[in-house]
């Protein structure tokens, strides 16, 4: 089994870093992982996109042409990229910062979900990423809650450690607002 | 009853009226203006060829409305000397940052201001590699961490911060030389001067002027843009002195 | 530490390195290779080694001449420009029979270019970019674990062989993270002593010299054979390459690295598809692996080369395949928005697999 | 016409200028610009205390600001 | 004056670089070329030039890309290890699509090896040692009419397709002295006008721009492909080669610059003995002449390549004749005392003559 | 009934007893002499790493009875810094020619300099490059004439002869650095004393140290050797000032 | 028909000199030739050797293994050298400086000429060149005699044509000192 | 044993030491060299008003000249 998605936002939004804890969620599943960045020209601020890729089997392409999934948090990103996704692809978008329609893409598996609100319920703004994987993660049973969870410690430098319970909450505020594939 | 009002700043002509792409309070975007007053100063946007270098200014004729040739890092001296020995009645300046001038273009700014070759040098020293990401540069001061120096500068494993305009007012051939900040409205008057002075060096074809501007990279300093002006006048100056050091056509 | 732990591609080539025992870096700032310079300077200073941020590039590969004169293992690290800013030490360096490693991740060119994955960089590794008859091994990784397991290779390999390493990638197995076991490496215990290298005469009553000046009648010439006869011993040695599905393949398709990385899953999406494609890997681009071509080509006389350049490895596998083997060309010059997919790639392949050879 | 206009556009909210002018005119203001960045502003009022002596503009990196004087001449 | 005159090889090539309209010369000091900046240093100043005498060969190719830039015909000499320093100047200029002539009067290497004859910078040049997928012109020279005569030919050729062309000989070439006609040169009529260089902006509204850097999506593929395609442009129309004896050979012997100048000796002196032995020699090594190798070897399946190196112009020799041709190759890697005699290819062109293909 | 000689001039030990291939009068075999007295004088010959450079001095290995590194040109001090970090234990000398050093090896004797290496550097200015026939040099004297300067070096085309011993003084990473001659026994003298404390800065780990030579291309300069080393005295010395420019570990 | 020539001594000796001398002669009278110098790594003295060609038909190889004639003015030149020639090649040599035998190519069509003492008689040991290629030319009719002479005014410079006379007194008695082929 | 020996296979003649010697005494022999060069040479007479001050070697650029000094103790 093999699962590719492909996420986008503005730098900042914490995608990278989420990119990361998938891949690694994968590597403590014993999975195969691939994670490609690739951000804009610009130093601060643009976008910042990834893939990852988590595989029982080897991963070949780190690039995927049309992903198998998206995650959208932003309107630039939904404009841009939306289009390469695969046809039934399951793609979630950022209803707080992406306007309804605007697109042509019946065949996909969208759901809307106000991050940027929910991760204000939270408490904090920046906890769009980790609702944004605990949907992700939930939804397609790439990896396990668990994994992600365990991942935190991985991926946050040591300072962020103690943020982890509050990781751990918005992960499962995530989970908990999709249903299982 | 009419109101008059006398524009006291606007932009310079020879500056494209279009949004850079450096970071917020990076004084790249000054440097530029500064230049480019000092071609409508003289009139001469119409004649100038400007000799970009690689760094975050590598985009300078997205911003100057005039002839532009893109040099490879370092070069730009040497690329220019080719420019004004083909066309010795354009006006032509060379733009380089810190790494590109001080560390891999050394040899080249060096001969080109012994040589005199009749050009006006733009020298911007911001302590590091900004478009790189923010590597030791031959500039960075002693114990400031940079990407390559994690522990700080250490002057007995990685040298000392040269001073390029001492250097250049130390050869025979340069005949205009000196350091200028761009921290506050006094020094950014002084700097406009300077800049101006250089170009009148080779529009009347007195000789190879060079001039080293102290700038912030808040981006790669890790500052805001407020706090890193403030370590330009805190912890640049001390150590890289502004003044003319050397200045043939005028009393210095 | 032997689990798996996600690391990016350049820094497996600096873990690599330091797991090789290479304890002095020499380089000069440039994207997309700068981790390599970053983990190196932290580290380096951690492990007792000898991080120099050099002037320029050129005084980088003088340095690690030095270094490599002196008998210890040794590297630098660079892009695209900068690789040509260091051939002349590098032609110096193998007329010198030093070994050393040079990692290239490549950017887009020529010029200034962009940063952006290349395999522009081609020709000037393996025919050589500086001047004079002379050879360099050319690794190309196509994963970041070969990224580490390579770079420990090439260190022996160039030690063994006393010629220099390039390790050639680019942006996209420099920057991408995957799972990374880092094994503990140790030299072949086989690898000739160093007898060559100056550690002045204490002890000794001859003199060493490195040096690549020969005006003797005929010195330089045996010389130049010598370099020659060290290079074939390494064409009949160390060629390896990755094969794939060759068995029953109709059509192969070959690249290196990043390319490959691309083009496999293309394959792979092809046998789905039940067309049968074979895939074929150079590991080593010198030696580039002849006898793996030649063999493959008995069988299956179509072959589709994929680069992200106009065309420069194709014109080796040309001059390995057998003679009435077919090889087409798919080229994806470098810049930005111009990597390949795989999904393109299986057009390609449907494309030459109707085709008759 | 104001004596100080701020292309809000163009600005990067560096804040430069608000450590230039000498009255402290000029603030940041609350609201993002399309570019993601917080412009600065004078307000109404404080453009009355405006000297026109241009600091601001002449510190800004990025050219947003330009400034006129009324002139001696003229009546207000 | 078109009288025959006794002169230099490498003295042509600057007589040649004058006769052309050269009038920007930047060079530095290396053997065996010192003749050509002893002489430009001379002329220039009478004929109101520019000579400078740069502090490297870095230096001179930069500012060679300058002068190019603003439009006028200008040059840089040097000899190997100073072209490999040029790589990453003539991997801009090409970048930056800017004429401009490299003249490489080769020395042995690798490193500084010696000053003896070479034709060891085959793959550097024709290979092209800069990063990036780029092409130059390359001419090779085989007397000393075409040191004179190709140079002026590389500047026509280098301005109509905006490529840098490289002029590739050795000391053999270049030191010895031949008959010459100084023809007066007069560019093509039909050269395009150099609406791309940069004068300042005097009477224009549009800025002219020299650069390599392309950012925009798809910008830098294209570039390439543009690029590309002025090389195959070239391809298709300038390959230039001499042959000899071609029509009833049943060997061709083939090499370019001094080796071939030896081979025809020995070629003649074959024919002599009653051997049907041909000669080939390709005057353009870039493009380089496929299409007279396909066409040679359409009825003779046996060549012999000679060069002053391990291998190198084979290569292109075997990618360019008919599939089932044999190639052989007979290599003399440069060095004191190394230049063949023709007696001894003669005995080469027995040996191969014999065997059957 | 005996008579006792005493030696008062003898062959250095670390200079090997054989024919060198310098022309005559040419001053490089004096400098190669003075700098084996200085090696001998430490007893360091058996832990010194020579490198080598282009110029008429690459046979340094032939005359030096010592390990040597070959340098492309202009690079020994590239090659040096690579050598001495490797083997920090080791004594590591570069010597250069003015075309080498002064040319081509601009940004690498500079840089080297200024990290402080803990090298020795011996420059030899003969105003000219030897070994390729006699060009222009960034040392050539104004007017003086060579193969690529026919009517002279013309100062506002070729530039000034550049005096790098006080350019590299001015560096913050050096610890010495002299100028001398060779052109009379009391400079030879002075010479053999710079270039020993030169070694005596490394033995000691106190830093780099740099000594320029000024010696006679008889050769290239059209002149018989007692001419030629007039020249010295007569042209050279004027404009390059012998003296010491820096001694950090003494009092200057 | 073809000439080709080689020539050794050591620098000083004028070798070089002669060497274009003869090719600018072949040039005069409409011929094909190649003049390919060779000097020692030695910047003062050491060894001068040049091939020149001179012939009706294209001149190919500068480089000749087996030289057809043979100019050897000094003792060192004969020892490296003399071996080379093709047998029966016209060889002369300087019996000033070479002493007899000491050599085994009875093959060779050998004339020894006690140039430096017939230089001297001319009042200018540096003569012995001018005599020797006189010699040459009478011996082998490469070129005339007035070619040569013509031809000195082509490669002496403007300042030495006063010594033109000289010279070709020197030209003529080293032909008066050989027979016609 | 003499006090100055001068190797005449090394000796270039460049002539430097003739003008080194405070007493002259140095001077350019007749007779070519191996090498093809003059060598020079201190005559009998002359190595007794030899003081050994070494000048002369110390300015041979070819190291051809060695020096030693008469003991003070020793009698001759
Ligand atoms: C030959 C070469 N080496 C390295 C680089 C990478 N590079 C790009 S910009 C730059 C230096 C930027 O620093 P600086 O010159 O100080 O300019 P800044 O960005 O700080 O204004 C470097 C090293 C390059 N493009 N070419
Ligand atoms: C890259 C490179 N450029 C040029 C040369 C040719 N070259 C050999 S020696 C030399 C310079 C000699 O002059 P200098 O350094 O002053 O030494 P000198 O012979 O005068 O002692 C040069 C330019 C070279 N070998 N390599
Ligand atoms: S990185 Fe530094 S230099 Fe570059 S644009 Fe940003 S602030 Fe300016
Ligand atoms: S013009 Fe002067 S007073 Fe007015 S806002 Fe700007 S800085 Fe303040
Ligand atoms: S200085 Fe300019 S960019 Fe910065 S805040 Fe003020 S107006 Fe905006
Ligand atoms: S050419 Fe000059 S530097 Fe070279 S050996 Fe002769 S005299 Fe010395
Ligand atoms: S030692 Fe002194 S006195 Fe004696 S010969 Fe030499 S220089 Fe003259
Ligand atoms: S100085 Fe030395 S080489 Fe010169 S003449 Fe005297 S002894 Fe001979
Ligand atoms: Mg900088
Ligand atoms: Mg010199």
């Amino acid at each position: 089994m093999t699962h590719d998605v492909f996420m986008a936002g503005f730098g900042g939004q914490g995608i990278l870093l989420i990119g990361n804890l998938l891949a690694y969620a994968g590597i403590l599943e014993g999975k195969n992982v691939s994670y490609y960045p690739s951000y804009g020209v610009e130093k601060r601020g643009g976008a910042a996109t990834c893939t990852v890729v988590v595989s029982d089997e080897e991963v070949g392409s780190p690039v995927i042409g049309n992903p198998s999934c998206g995650l959208i948090l932003n309107q630039a990103s939904l404009e841009k990229y939306l289009a390469r996704l695969k046809p039934g692809a399951f793609c979630l978008i950022n209803s707080s910062l992406v306007d309804e329609g605007g697109h042509r893409r019946e065949d996909l598996d969208l759901l809307r979900l106000p991050l940027n609100e929910m991760a204000l319920e939270l408490g904090d703004p920046r906890l769009v990423n980790m609702i944004t994987i605990g949907a992700y993660a939930r939804r397609t049973g790439a990896v396990t809650l668990d994994s992600l969870k365990a991942a935190l410690k991985n991926v946050l430098p040591e300072r962020n450690h103690r943020f982890i319970p509050l990781n751990v909450k918005a992960i499962d505020l995530g989970a908990a607002s999709v249903k299982k594939p | 009853m009419t109101t008059d009002f006398k524009p006291v700043f606007e932009r310079p002509v020879s500056l494209k009226d279009i949004q850079t792409h450096f970071c917020p309070g990076c004084q790249h975007g000054l440097i530029h203006r500064l230049t480019a007053d000092a071609m409508d100063h003289f009139g001469v946007q119409q004649t100038t060829i400007g000799v970009a270098s690689v760094g975050c200014s590598v985009f300078l004729y997205e911003y100057f409305d005039i002839d532009v040739v893109e040099a490879p890092h370092g070069r730009a001296p040497a690329v220019a000397t080719g420019v004004k020995r083909a066309r010795p009645d354009s006006v032509v300046f060379t733009y380089q940052g810190d790494g590109d001038l001080a560390a891999i273009g050394t040899s080249e700014i060096i001969h080109a201001a012994n040589r005199g070759e009749l050009l006006t040098a733009i020298f911007v020293n911001n302590t590091t590699y900004g478009m790189t990401g923010g590597q030791m540069a031959p500039t960075t001061l002693p114990g400031q961490t940079t990407l390559t120096s994690p522990e700080g500068r250490d002057v007995f494993l990685d040298g000392y911060p040269i001073r390029m305009a001492e250097v250049i007012a130390a050869l025979d051939g340069a005949a205009y030389s000196v350091r200028v900040a761009v921290n506050n409205p006094k020094n950014i008057l002084q700097a406009g001067k300077a800049i101006r002075r250089a170009f009148e060096y080779q529009v009347e074809k007195k000789g190879f002027a060079f001039v080293e501007v102290l700038a912030a990279c808040p981006t790669n300093w890790g500052m805001s843009p407020l706090q890193a002006n403030e370590r330009v006048g805190a912890e640049m100056i001390p150590y890289f002195e502004l003044g003319t050091f050397k200045d043939r056509a005028g009393d210095k | 530490m032997s689990e798996r732990q996600l690391v990016a591609g350049n820094i497996a080539v600096a873990m690599g390195a330091i797991a090789a025992g290479c304890r002095h870096y020499f380089g000069y700032p440039i994207t997309p290779q700068s981790d390599i310079p970053a983990y190196m300077s932290q580290e380096l200073r951690r492990v007792g080694g000898t991080f120099i941020q050099a002037e320029s590039e050129i005084a980088s590969i003088n340095m690690l001449l030095g270094a490599s004169a002196c008998g210890v293992r040794a590297m630098t690290s660079s892009s695209s420009p900068g690789i040509s800013l260091k051939q002349e030490g590098i032609s110096y360096m193998a007329g010198s029979e030093l070994p050393g490693l040079i990692v290239n991740i490549c950017r887009s060119g020529p010029g200034l270019g962009g940063i952006d994955a290349s395999q522009a960089d081609y020709f000037q590794s393996v025919k050589t970019g500086g001047h004079g008859d002379y050879r360099t091994i050319v690794l190309a990784p196509a994963s970041v674990q070969e990224m580490y397991d390579l770079t420990i290779l090439s260190f022996d390999l160039s030690d063994r062989y006393r010629m220099p390493a390039v390790l050639l990638a680019d942006s996209l197995i420099g920057q991408m993270k995957e799972a990374l076991v880092a094994r503990p490496a140790s030299p072949p215990s086989d690898l000739p002593a160093k007898d060559w290298a100056v550690t002045g005469k204490l002890g000794r009553s001859d003199q060493r010299i490195v040096k690549s000046l020969y005006l003797g009648e005929g010195e330089l010439e045996e010389h130049n054979w010598k370099l020659w006869r060290r290079a074939e011993e390494l064409k009949a040695r160390e060629q390896r390459s990755e094969g794939k599905f060759l068995q029953d393949a109709d059509l192969i398709v070959t690249g290196f690295g990043s390319a490959a990385r691309i083009a496999k899953t293309a394959v792979a999406m092809a046998r789905e598809a039940g067309l049968k494609v074979g895939f074929l890997r150079p590991v080593t681009l010198f030696p580039f692996p002849e006898k793996a071509f030649a063999e493959a080509t008995q069988r299956c006389k179509k072959l589709l080369c994929v680069e992200l350049n106009t065309g420069q490895m194709v014109e080796d596998v040309r001059l390995s395949v057998a003679r009435d083997a077919e090889v087409a060309f798919y080229g994806r010059p470098p810049g930005t928005g111009s990597l390949p997919t795989p999904e393109e790639l299986l057009e390609q392949i449907r494309k030459h697999y109707g085709r008759g050879a | 016409m104001p004596k100080v206009v701020i292309n809000e556009e163009r600005c990067k909210g560096c804040a430069l200028c608000t450590i230039a002018c000498p009255k402290g005119l000029v603030k940041i203001s609350g609201s993002l610009n399309r570019q993601g960045f917080l412009p600065v502003r004078v307000s109404e009022d404080d453009l009355r205390l405006c000297t026109s002596c241009a600091l601001c503009a002449q510190i800004c990196p990025d050219v947003a600001i330009t400034v006129h004087r009324q002139e001696k001449g003229a009546r207000s």
